[in-house]
């Protein structure tokens, strides 16, 4: 029996503005996914357990923090249903809820690359921190 | 039966293909709805102009309600879409101009909806009781 | 005043259970107009209705209401016995008091007073009611099939079959349509030309049917039974009487790098070509576009080696006008583009294709004369991935796909896979699919066969990324099952594209004032009841015009079609419904609201002169319903504002009298 | 105040006689008083001269007077064209009403009308009126001049003007304007939120003043029909007096409806109603609901359009969901 | 003479109010108009209704009869009732002699019953026109906006109302609020008819003259190409005709109610296309046939048949209201009449 969140998942839904139930199970967003391999949970997945209810689970879950925000999913989904959008909105969950950033600011010298673009930087910021 | 209970007179436009049948296929199961409804059998539910509806309220009609096909299922392809136009447009202005919305209602019934036919009228009916006589759209000289 | 006899039915205990009948007919003999009322035990019955004729002659009834059952039952039942009786059968209005009313309710008082009332408003009607005479029209004995894939050919063989004269209007030099481009088909795995081709020579040898190929229909006015319809005969530059088809004119044409689209441009032919070897009509056609004589002026080959002299460089398009009685479409589908699916990679890479051109790759008529070889180099395939649901099912591009299923891919993915793992049995074949579909006779048989006798690969997941790399496709695809990413190094990836109708559908829709949903299908009149029927009365459905098919289906529709003509055509005369709008020209406005509404495009207008009250004349514009046409909804008599447009039979004012009786 | 002059329209018309481009011009002719001018068609120059007026009164809608004018003779017409004025004239086009080819449209700027009924209901004894600017000088017989704003003797209708923009014409004096944020449904919205006891009393008293004199309808642009419904016996429902209440709802509910989608909100309607009912608020209603319903739509806006009410689409609001959509409830 | 202070009209008004019904007019959001007395009501400052005063004895829409239909039996029922005493207060000079214009209509013989059982139950109540409009032209009629007839003619000033009674009638009534009024000399009253005379001279169209049109003159105007140019724009409404106080043209229709009819009668207007529409049609076929009975009913044939009385009053109802502003006073300047013809 999964652990069900209502709450959570009308949050969730309010926040991408996805509706799940277009969702026809083709795959071709975990097709298309290049962090496919990096995620414990997958973008079709997303779209499965935040229909039913198994928010907790994605919540924990480091898939959270893998998914590039590349939005190939979302062009290339023929349903229109946006998987990154809920995967982007679960991430925004737990940043809210635990008040926890992925990252700190102090954290991130460490984590510098020479090559990494200022802009991606700043992005990283944003999607991870609060 | 009580002498002075009250009987809304109700008049059902019902379209030849769909609600006319859903209607004797209510008959045909024997399912109940008051004799308050009186059906007027009409090719479509875009036949019926709202001047008869406006017609039945002077001549004493509590509530009107207009029984088509469903939506996609017309016998004429898209009778109902225009009926659906027409008639959301006229009971907003009806409700505009302060007669109760109640009194007005449009219900897609199929051939196959005998149930749905009297669960309809029933509901219907009794809606219009509730509101008791029409007042707002009578016609004095109408009265006996 | 009207004389109106009123017929009470018992319907045995049915009726008289609940009404007491003998005083609903007590009561109707004081309603003004009512000079005859009686009741009896079965209305309906030989003795009924002698009663009913009997009352009509002895009190000269000229108007007559019957309460009984349902009109859905018995209406035409009362409306013979009128006639019989010498009146006017539409002289007749049917009062519900056995499923409107003695059914539904339970106390006599109730049900005896509805009753009564419901009688009341029969009466008040039927004092309005006009003799009705249905309009009659003729009918032209011959049929026109628009379309000459596999549906137009059934249909006009079927038709023809039947002794009506057929022509058909096939837009491409030849006719045959998508069918003769198939391999083999499914189910069966039999070969698509050894089925069609014999049709095809049967039609080209009925003396009944002629083929206008290379042909459109440009215009069409009229209605059921008398469409006027002209054809545009395109300038093929060869007489079709003349040539022979020898072959000799292509030979000798120095322009023979002409993209071939009979094989989808996966090889060429000349500028002057006969599509595929069993071509009907098989004539030559000039390519204009490509023609050095025609371009520049210059060379005139084929004219000087054509013994026949069919060569006619200075052929016009003809147009040709011409009556038929119905009309059949069957304009046919096609794969859709391909080109704005960037992930798939259909653009970049030539050994990306879709299920058609595999087709043209695996018959032996096409490019590579029956051999599997992947398009890019000549070379065997050795991995090959289907990606099923391309564009079908696609709700959120619109620009690129379509909301609805193609309903064939599934099959024909399966007869793929299938015909490649038995003829190239090293091949490893994958088929990426999001649901397999398979409702038909023998189908899903089918389809396991392909996974357990030939070991095709099925996969749950859909492709998501396909991309070209040192002459091997990388396939990158989910697996749901297996809940991981599949990459596969393939030879060749073959797209099931989803079907589209033919664009010529939506013009013609409109010249024929047929109409069609959003996808640019045609509606038919009513899914169930009339489904090879257009609602616009005389034209009629075949093929996949109406909705994706499979070749069974076609085939069985382009019959229903037929048979549905054939029951026209043998009529020498329409018989319209009576009831039909009307127009009263001195109060119509002319304003073309009627016709917006119109779902038969039975309105038209004119400019008619008037002679107005003062003694001038004045001339409008005003409303004609076409009788035969018109099927008598009503729509226009709301939409008219000046009331101008009535419906016979159910006229304003008998409504309104009826609504008066029913709120007395 | 009109931002073109008398003159500029009678030269603009002189000029269009003289070069043969038109044979007639329908225009205002002088009245007793500076308020009561009347749409009149001019057959020469020396009649134009004489009697061709232009000034703020200049408000009668003028596109109705050309199916009767233009039915008449070969002529070519000349019509000036106020932007309100020039949706009717689309909207007739777009029903056939009269042939184009025989009319010659010049748009006129217009910066709203007075109304001279309106006017003598503020000041008793009105002798002549003036407007400079954006004051108006009334002089009455026995109270003195008085001096007023423009904007406060503005006639209702133009208070809500829905356009400037004018949708047609073969010939523009002057500026063009645009199409504006009227707030025209303001009121409208203000009765959708009363209750329906408080909208049933406010129709009831407002309508209970009609005494049918027809002038709603007659003057309507869009009440064309060769024969109304109301005037002719056969339609069962004729009736030349309202003996009753609910007679003076069924005519103005089956008159707005039957203009629904056609009408162009130019409020003859009100302005000429002797008893001060606000008609234009019944077609309002029709017209914010359908474009709330079925998206925006301006009657007139352009020739040929089909109006939402002879359309459909396969996902149009219930009857039940459009009545509580009419209430802003959703 | 009596006279009562203006602060006491309420008084006067509730003391009419206890022995008949009384109307005056009131101000409401559409102009002001004649509406039956009650506690707080208060008279219009107005010089005329939106409506005139002739809906008491010639309403809009009257039931004549009723027809009770019982299956095939009709019975006639007379709805007639004897109308109940009324007075009618703040009628002007105008209205008042459009009394004598539907007097002559209605109570030649055949006497109108329903019309005569009205007009025999009023009390008229009228007043001098202190403040005329630019409209009025009563005085092209021979009405003298100082010296209105009626039961009771009243002056106002600004701070007193003074009566004087003209009929018997009227004096009875006086008397019966002799309590409530006080005795009043002439000097006020005739300094408040000099003042009026003086304002009427004013009026713009003080000169209009009736002169050339009248009794026979039918075929003066009958065939004046001006009718065309006059009628051209008229919307064929019915303003003019439901505002005019001598309009007096009737329909008579039956309502089927259902369970029997109604006979009523309802203002007709000649500007209607559907006008005295027999079998053959309208007799007048044109707007401008129809334009032209108005004015010519009202100027000519009315006169004809009447001494030389017209049925104009000069209100100027109709300068107010026509949507197009075409009106009696512009067919008037128009055909001859003018002040210099």
């Amino acid at each position: 029996m999964s652990q069900k969140n209502d709450r959570a998942k009308e949050q969730i839904l309010k926040m991408s503005g996805v509706n799940p139930l277009k969702c026809m199970r083709c795959g071709k967003c975990s097709g298309t996914c290049p962090s496919y391999d990096e995620m414990e949970y997958h973008p079709h997945q997303f779209v499965y357990m935040v229909e039913t209810g198994e928010i907790d689970k994605l919540m924990q879950s480091p898939s959270i923090y893998k998914c590039l925000s590349c939005f190939a999913c979302v062009d290339r989904c023929p349903r229109g249903v946006e998987p990154a959008k809920l995967v982007e909105a679960v991430r925004l969950t737990v940043i809210r809820q635990k008040g926890m950033n992925h990252m700190t600011a102090d954290s991130i010298p460490a984590l510098l690359d020479d090559d990494l673009p200022q802009q991606a930087i700043v992005s990283a910021m944003r999607k991870y921190s609060k | 039966m009580q002498v002075n209970e009250y009987k809304p007179l109700i008049v059902a436009f019902c379209c030849n293909w769909c609600s006319y049948a859903g209607a004797d296929l209510a008959g045909n199961n024997r399912l109940n709805y008051p004799a308050d409804v009186k059906i007027i059998r009409v090719p479509c539910s875009c036949r019926v102009n709202p001047m008869f509806i406006l017609r039945a309220f002077q001549r004493g009609a509590d509530g009107v309600i207009l029984c088509g096909c469903h939506p996609g299922d017309c016998h004429y392809t898209s009778g109902n879409y225009y009926t659906r136009r027409r008639m959301a447009l006229l009971f907003s202005m009806l409700d505009y101009l302060g007669i109760e919305k109640e009194r007005t209602r449009v219900e897609w019934v199929s051939a196959a909806e005998g149930a749905k036919f009297a669960a309809t009228m029933n509901d219907f009916v009794e809606t219009v009781a509730a509101l008791g006589e029409n007042k707002r759209l009578e016609d004095l000289r109408c009265k006996k | 005043m009207k004389r109106i006899g009123v017929f009470v039915c018992h319907c045995g205990t049915n009726i008289a259970g609940t009404v007491d009948v003998k005083a609903v007919a007590e009561a109707m003999k004081h309603e003004p107009g009512v000079v005859f009322s009686t009741d009896y035990q079965y209305m309906c019955s030989q003795a009924g209705q002698e009663m009913i004729k009997a009352a009509v002659k002895e009190h000269r009834l000229d108007g007559i209401v019957v309460c009984s059952c349902s009109p859905r039952m018995h209406e035409a039942t009362f409306r013979k016995t009128a006639a019989a009786a010498g009146l006017n059968s539409y002289m007749v209005e049917i009062a519900n008091i056995r499923e409107q009313c003695s059914w539904v309710h339970k106390e006599m008082p109730i049900g005896t007073e509805k009753a009564i009332i419901l009688a009341k408003a029969a009466v008040a009607k039927v004092s309005l009611n006009a003799p009705l005479t249905p309009g009659e029209s003729p009918v032209t004995k011959r049929a026109l099939v628009i379309g000459g894939g596999i549906a137009g050919i059934q249909t006009a063989l079927d038709i023809a079959d039947a002794g009506f004269p057929v022509d058909i209007v096939e837009t491409k030099p030849t006719i045959g349509g998508k069918m003769a481009q198939l391999d083999k088909t499914f189910p069966t795995l039999d070969c698509a030309a050894c089925i069609l081709t014999p049709k095809m020579v049967d039609v080209a040898q009925n003396e009944k049917i002629r083929i206008f190929s290379y042909s459109e229909v440009t215009d069409v006015k009229g209605f059921v039974g008398n469409f006027d319809v002209t054809i545009k005969r395109k300038a093929r530059y060869v007489n079709e009487t003349l040539c022979t088809g020898c072959g000799a004119c292509t030979e000798k044409c120095p322009m023979k790098k002409v993209p071939n689209e009979f094989n989808l441009g996966m090889d060429n032919r000349h500028a002057v070509y006969i599509p595929f070897a069993q071509a009907v009509p098989k004539v030559a056609t000039i390519d204009p576009n490509h023609c050095l004589m025609l371009k520049s002026g210059k060379c005139g080959l084929c004219s000087k080696v054509c013994g026949a002299g069919a060569i006619d460089y200075k052929a016009k398009d003809e147009f040709l006008e011409e009556r038929y009685g119905a009309i059949v479409v069957a304009t046919g589908f096609n794969p859709i583009s391909m080109e704005k699916f960037d992930e798939f990679a259909y653009a970049q890479s030539k050994d990306v294709i879709t299920s058609l051109e595999l087709e043209r790759l695996m018959n032996a008529a096409g490019p590579t004369g029956g051999t599997l070889l992947r398009p890019s180099d000549h070379q065997h395939p050795h991995t090959i991935v289907f990606v099923q649901c391309v564009g079908s099912r696609c709700e959120a591009c619109a620009e690129k796909g379509k909301e609805y299923c193609s309903k064939i891919c599934c099959m024909y993915t399966a007869k793929h896979a299938m015909l490649i793992r038995d003829k190239y049995p090293d091949t490893d074949v994958y088929v990426f699919y999001i649901d397999v579909r398979t409702p038909g006779k023998n189908f899903d048989e089918f389809y396991r066969r392909a996974v357990e006798e030939y070991g095709v690969h099925y996969i749950k997941g859909m492709v998501g990324k396909v991309t070209p790399e040192n002459g091997v496709l990388k396939v990158q695809g989910s697996d749901l099952i297996d809940n991981r990413q599949l990459h596969i190094d393939a030879d060749l990836v073959v797209l099931a594209a989803a079907i589209e109708p033919d664009k010529s559908a939506r013009p013609l829709a409109t010249m024929l004032t047929a109409s069609m949903d959003t996808n640019d299908f045609f509606t038919e009149a009513h899914p169930k009841l009339r489904p090879v029927e257009s609602p616009t009365a005389g034209v009629f459905l075949s093929g996949t015009c109406q909705g994706p098919k499979d070749i069974p289906e076609t085939v069985s529709q382009a019959g229903a079609a037929a048979s549905k003509v054939i029951g026209l055509l043998c009529k020498d005369k329409l018989l319209g419904n009576p009831c039909v709008a009307h127009s009263d020209e001195m109060m119509c406005n002319g304003c073309s609201t009627c016709e917006k509404v119109c779902p038969y495009g039975a309105i038209t207008y004119e400019d008619k002169e008037f002679r107005m009250p003062d003694r001038t004349t004045k001339v409008r514009r005003v409303a004609k319903v076409n009788e035969a046409v018109c099927q008598g909804c009503g729509a226009c008599t709301v939409a008219c504002m000046s009331g101008a447009m009535d419906l016979k039979g159910f006229m304003n004012k008998q409504i309104m009298a009826e609504v008066d009786a029913i709120c007395k | 105040m009109q931002e073109v002059t008398r003159d500029a329209l009678l030269n603009k018309a002189l000029e269009l006689l003289k070069n043969g481009t038109v044979d007639r011009v329908l225009g205002y002719r002088v009245g007793e008083f500076s308020y009561d001018v009347t749409p009149a068609v001019f057959e020469n120059e020396d009649a134009l001269k004489k009697d061709f007026c232009w000034n703020s009164f200049c408000g009668a809608n003028f596109s109705k007077y050309l199916i009767s004018e233009t039915a008449k003779t070969e002529k070519k017409l000349l019509v000036f064209l106020k932007p309100c004025d020039s949706y009717s004239f689309n909207q007739l086009l777009t029903e056939h009403r009269f042939d184009r080819e025989k009319v010659y449209a010049v748009g006129v700027p217009c910066g709203g009308m007075l109304s001279g009924k309106d006017l003598r209901e503020k000041v008793e004894s009105v002798s002549d009126v003036s407007v400079n600017g954006d004051k108006v000088t009334v002089k009455t017989l026995f109270d003195g001049d008085l001096e007023f704003d423009f904007e406060t003797l503005l006639s209702d209708r133009c208070k809500n003007c829905k356009s400037k923009k004018h949708v047609a014409y073969d010939e523009l004096l002057g500026e063009d304007g645009e199409v504006l944020d009227s707030h025209r449904f303001d009121e409208v919205e203000r009765l959708e939120q009363m209750t329906p006891d408080e909208r049933f009393a406010f129709w009831q008293g407002e309508l209970s003043r009609c005494i049918r004199c027809n002038a709603c309808r007659d003057v309507c642009p869009a009440c064309t029909c060769e024969k109304c419904v109301f005037d002719n016996p056969n339609s069962g429902v004729q009736n030349k007096a309202a003996a009753d209440s609910f007679e003076e709802k069924m005519f103005h509910i089956i008159r707005a409806f039957h203009v629904a989608g056609r009408c162009t909100d130019c409020g003859e309607c009100s302005r000429v109603c002797p008893q001060h009912i606000p008609l234009h608020l019944l077609n309002r209603k029709f017209i914010k609901d359908i474009n709330s319903f079925y998206g925006d739509y301006q009657a007139g806006a352009e020739v040929g359009s089909r109006a939402p009410i002879v359309n459909y689409t396969t996902d149009d609001p219930e009857p039940s969901e459009a009545v509580e959509r009419g209430h802003g409830n959703a | 003479m009596r006279k009562i202070s203006l602060s006491k009209l309420p008084e006067l008004f509730s003391a009419i109010a206890k022995t008949s019904a009384l109307y005056l007019p009131v101000d409401t959001k559409a102009g002001a108009k004649f509406e039956a007395w009650a506690v707080g009501k208060t008279l219009s400052n107005a010089l005329n209704t939106v409506r005139s005063a002739k809906d008491f004895f010639f309403p809009q829409t009257e039931n004549l009869m009723d027809f009770k239909v019982e299956g095939k039996n009709i019975e006639l029922i007379d709805t007639r009732k004897e109308c109940e005493d009324f007075v009618l207060f703040g009628v002007r000079a105008c209205d008042v002699k459009s009394f004598e214009v539907l007097d002559r209509v209605f109570l030649a013989e055949p006497q109108d019953t329903y019309y005569k059982n009205r007009r025999e139950h009023a009390l008229i109540i009228s007043t001098a026109c202190n403040k005329p409009q630019e409209t009025c032209f009563c005085g092209t009629f021979g009405i003298d906006a100082a010296e209105p007839s009626g039961d009771i003619v009243t002056y106002r000033t600004d701070d007193e109302l003074f009566f004087d009674a003209k009929t018997e009638k009227g004096k009875k009534l006086l008397d019966a609020l002799s309590s409530i009024t006080e005795e009043a000399d002439e000097k006020a009253v005739d300094q408040q008819k000099a003042l009026i005379r003086e304002r009427l001279q004013k009026l713009p169209l003080k000169d209009l003259k009736t002169e050339g049109f009248g009794s026979g003159k039918t075929a003066e105007f009958f065939d004046d190409p001006q009718w065309k140019e006059l009628s051209s724009a008229c919307l064929g409404c019915g303003t003019c005709t439901f505002v005019c106080p001598t309009c007096q043209c009737y329909d008579i229709k039956d309502f089927d109610t259902g369970h029997g009819i109604k006979r009523f009668r309802c203002w007709d207007s000649c500007m209607y296309s559907d006008f005295t529409k027999m079998s053959a049609g309208q007799p007048r076929l044109t707007q401008l046939e129809r334009f032209r009975q108005r004015f010519m009913h009202k100027l000519v044939y009315y006169p004809t048949n009447n001494d030389g009385l017209f049925s104009c009053v000069g209100c100027g109802r109709c300068l107010a209201k026509c949507p197009i502003n075409m009106n009696i006073v512009k067919v008037m300047k128009a055909l001859g009449g003018r002040e210099d013809a």
